[in-house]
């Protein structure tokens, strides 16, 4: 996976995130501030101008300007969370110009542990951790299978949608949907619902490139 | 969604630009979204930055002037400032004696102010943050994100605000507004939904004869709903929750504060009922605030705010501010 | 109707009962319905009165204070004050330097006053009264009511009782206050109606995307009904109607006022528009307010107010006041 | 007409005004500020409590109290307006104890008076007087006929409630409902609609004192 790759990836982020502006807000007002789909819609629409203005030569760095961005243009708690996601990846994949599989898989282990650091979320809590955390685990599954990258992240986007879907029951204890208490439970969270779209966005990113 | 605004997108910078208008005491960088004195810092004194989500006002730009905030970085409506926005503000405000940052308790607010806190101190600025959480509605447990900073805000921006114009150091700045969050507490109660601009409709539907107990001030839901009744009747589920929390008694400073939409007519009404509250428990308010503080957009409603005062506090209370949302003594 | 209040016929005295609780410096006469400062009459001084119905908080009990109003006697829910209420609060505030009658052109608060001031004039009381009528929405011809009163009432209080704090004769108060009206100029804007208590719904209904031109502050419709659109053209209508009857040039003071609903944070958009408005004509906002002060209870909108200023309004302008609604230089 | 049948006029006004309360309200909403059914409401509330706790002896003490109060209890630009119509009219019947339909003719012609001298309105201004002028002319034409009471008071109300249905098609001149201009077309006059029940009611006590 290359630099255009990577880019390609963010690219569809933007457009997934844009499409689902309205819904992603929907699912905030339910449990939080309606602002989730706003938020990313600035903060992704920014990487993709951030990169288009000055194109980065590796992964790493596509992944550590979106990160710098989203935390320099997005606000709340998913600006910092998402930019954290973003540049622990970056950092990882350091400036390798070909990713594999498995580099790939223990970048996004990084983008968790970095969200995990910084939000003290474990799964469970109804954050985006519940999306984040099982595709984690999908990916090095898949590696340690030796499956091919298309089914990878496959499976990647999989595991994302579905730990998504799961958090409708949870009762939140963790950002603004913890402060409803019981209430909470019976709404998707929206942030988990974000992740689950830019995971599967990953996929989307292979089927362009490849 | 009725609003008078020019564009969605367009909120916070068109408002910023009013407030420039409006306000020669104050500097408006536009670009970064800082409010800053126009007076520039003062060397000596310590400066306070807060900040927070758009759609409060008057909190926080409002409150930037003599005996308050040195600087304010308000967000995208709802939502918490970048850390860029509050590094500017902390380095544009920053007269050598170092910097408070009061950050209201939200997980988006805490780890941007953080981020923000972090570089300054990378570049020599000595940054000293204080976390208001006052909103009894919620509990401070592993099972939540921690109390929400409310109405609290407000006395802690104004009270350790005196005291840094006396050029008290950092350290006691800080100390005094900490103890100010310590002895307050808030309840907030919504009588309708606000509309954030950007999502086009009210953030949650609310029959005609039901109201959201234990509100914050994004506009969400609260704890529990209940049925519409008497304001008698609603302010005592509020004052019992503060009183429960940290009983009231003594010298005691009330802010009865509206959500935005609520008429000054009804929040007085409100005010007879808490002041009547509060000589049921012994209780004095030497000192109140009856309007809108801390708002959330369009939302009818209000909240109650009060503060068991010391010496001290009464002091930096009645001390001067100029502010274009609090006035007085100059 | 969402409202917290108690009853629908308690909300005045409700609402009264927490002004009192709210402002030491105020003495409310409860069973006359009527705010007094604390302080009492000072003799020598010109009292000013002003009153009109309620629902228009912090008008007009909000102004009472130095600097400002004497006494102010609020009526029930948009309907004048009755005789009773005006001669308890003339000769309640007399000084012996006679009393200023400041009067809304409303046929209500006309005839009440009138009715009021004869009677104080039987027992002694020397009464002048001082007609505001400031709204450029009515044509003052034979065919109407005449010119509304509107937002210019503050300006006049505010001025004219700057003025008699300097212990200046009755003639003179009046005079300038005649002459702020004379200078002052308002335009008002709906968005949506307000709810009178009393009549348990709006008063009109709105759809989503029109709203209403040309209002007063009693929640009535406008002149005419068009459709929402950008804050930008909206500021330009009004502004346009004010200019056409007074064309704007010079140093203005000028109030961007909130009807009771509207955010703070949209208000200061609409300044932005106004300030911007202004600089095209060549006038200069050297001084403002923005923010609720002639409100219509819950009614989401906004009035503009601009008063051509002379050196004399500009220094009483500055001069030191301190009410609820409106307070600086002490 | 003694004094227990203008006594029973202003019960019969109260309770009228008291089941019409809302419909005034709602017809001042359409071209005023919502409050016309509340002040009369309250207004008459406060005679009828003014009548049991002081009762007059003649029936121009009942009106001249009746005006009093009303001018004492009910603000607006009704208040004054009803209540100089009631003292005026109180002035005119003096101390006599028996009216004559004559009498009444008289009074209520001196009310009309002191409406019009007080609010300038003339008829057609849509105002009550377009409800008042015509039940005048109705009295004075039946006493002139020489027909009997209850017939004289039916044309009355009858008059009074043409005039108010007559005030529909025409642009307020006069009081909030001339800020409309041409807006205030096409509803009733609420105090042209008011001045209808209260000479209804004058018909409503013939019927219940004879
Ligand atoms: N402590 C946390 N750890 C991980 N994710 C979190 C945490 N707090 C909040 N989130 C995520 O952030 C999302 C909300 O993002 P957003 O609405 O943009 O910010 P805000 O809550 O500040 O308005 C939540 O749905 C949740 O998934
Ligand atoms: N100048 C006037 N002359 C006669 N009647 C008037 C005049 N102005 C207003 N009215 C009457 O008063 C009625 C309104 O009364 P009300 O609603 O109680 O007072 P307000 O207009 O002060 O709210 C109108 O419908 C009209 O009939
Ligand atoms: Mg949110
Ligand atoms: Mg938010
Ligand atoms: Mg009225
Ligand atoms: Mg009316």
């Amino acid at each position: 996976m290359d630099t255009s790759f990577f880019v390609a990836w963010m690219e569809e982020i933007a457009t997934a995130v844009q499409a689902q502006r309205d819904h992603l807000t929907q699912l905030d007002a339910a449990i939080g501030d309606a602002d989730h789909g706003s938020n990313l819609d600035r903060g992704f629409g920014e990487v993709r101008r951030a990169l288009a203005d000055s194109p980065p030569e590796t992964p790493g760095a596509v992944l550590r300007l979106a990160g710098a961005t989203l935390i320099r243009k997005v606000g709340g708690a998913s600006g910092p969370l998402y930019g954290t996601a973003f540049r622990q990846m970056g950092r990882s994949l350091g400036d390798v110009s070909d990713i594999s599989l498995a580099e790939l898989s223990t970048a996004l282990d990084a983008a968790l542990a970095g969200v995990q650091k910084l939000g003290a979320a474990v799964e469970g809590d109804k954050t985006m951790v519940d999306a984040l955390a099982p595709a984690v685990r999908a990916l090095a599954k898949a590696v340690q299978d030796g499956v091919k990258a298309e089914d990878a992240l496959s499976a990647v986007a999989a595991a994302a949608q579905e730990g998504a879907k799961a958090t409708i029951p949870l009762q939140a204890r963790k950002g603004r949907a913890s402060y409803l208490g019981s209430r909470s439970a019976g709404h998707e969270d929206p942030g988990a619902a974000s992740t689950a779209l830019v995971l599967s966005a990953l996929r989307t990113a292979g089927f362009r490139t490849w | 969604m009725k609003k008078l605004i020019n564009s969605v997108d367009g909120v916070v910078t068109d408002a910023l630009t009013g407030i420039a208008a409006a306000h020669p005491s104050l500097r408006v960088d536009l670009e970064n979204k800082v409010v800053f004195r126009a007076s520039g810092p003062r060397p000596g004194k310590v400066a306070l930055v807060s900040g927070g989500g758009s759609g409060h006002e008057p909190l926080h730009g409002g409150f930037v002037g003599y005996g308050m905030l040195d600087a304010a970085c308000p967000g995208e409506v709802f939502t918490s400032p970048v850390p860029d926005q509050i590094i500017e503000a902390t380095k544009g405000s920053d007269g050598g004696a170092g910097v408070l940052h009061i950050v209201k308790n939200y997980t988006g607010d805490v780890l941007n102010f953080e981020m923000a806190a972090e570089l300054c101190a990378d570049e020599g600025v000595d940054v000293v943050s204080v976390l208001v959480n006052d909103d009894v509605a919620v509990q401070d447990s592993l099972y939540t994100a921690g109390r929400r900073g409310t109405g609290a805000t407000l006395f802690v921006e104004k009270i350790a605000g005196a005291l840094a114009e006396t050029d008290a150091p950092l350290s006691e700045v800080a100390r005094v507004a900490r103890e100010v969050n310590d002895r307050s507490r808030s309840f907030g109660v919504a009588l309708t939904a606000c509309t954030v601009p950007a999502a086009g409709k009210p953030t949650f539907d609310l029959p005609e004869s039901e109201i959201e107990l234990g509100i914050g001030i994004h506009g969400e839901p609260g704890r529990t709903r209940t049925g519409l009744s008497e304001a008698r009747e609603i302010v005592r589920v509020a004052m019992d929750a503060i009183n429960d929390d940290l009983p009231l008694s003594g010298d005691v400073l009330v802010m009865v504060n509206g959500m935005g939409g609520t008429p000054l007519l009804e929040l007085y009404i409100v005010y007879a009922e808490v002041a009547a509250y509060l000589a049921e428990k012994g209780a004095t308010p030497v000192r109140n605030l009856v309007g809108n503080y801390v708002t959330s957009l369009d939302m009818q409603g209000f909240s109650v705010t009060t503060c068991a005062l010391t010496d001290e506090f009464r002091a930096l209370w009645d001390a001067p501010v100029e502010t274009p949302g609090l006035r007085w003594g100059r």
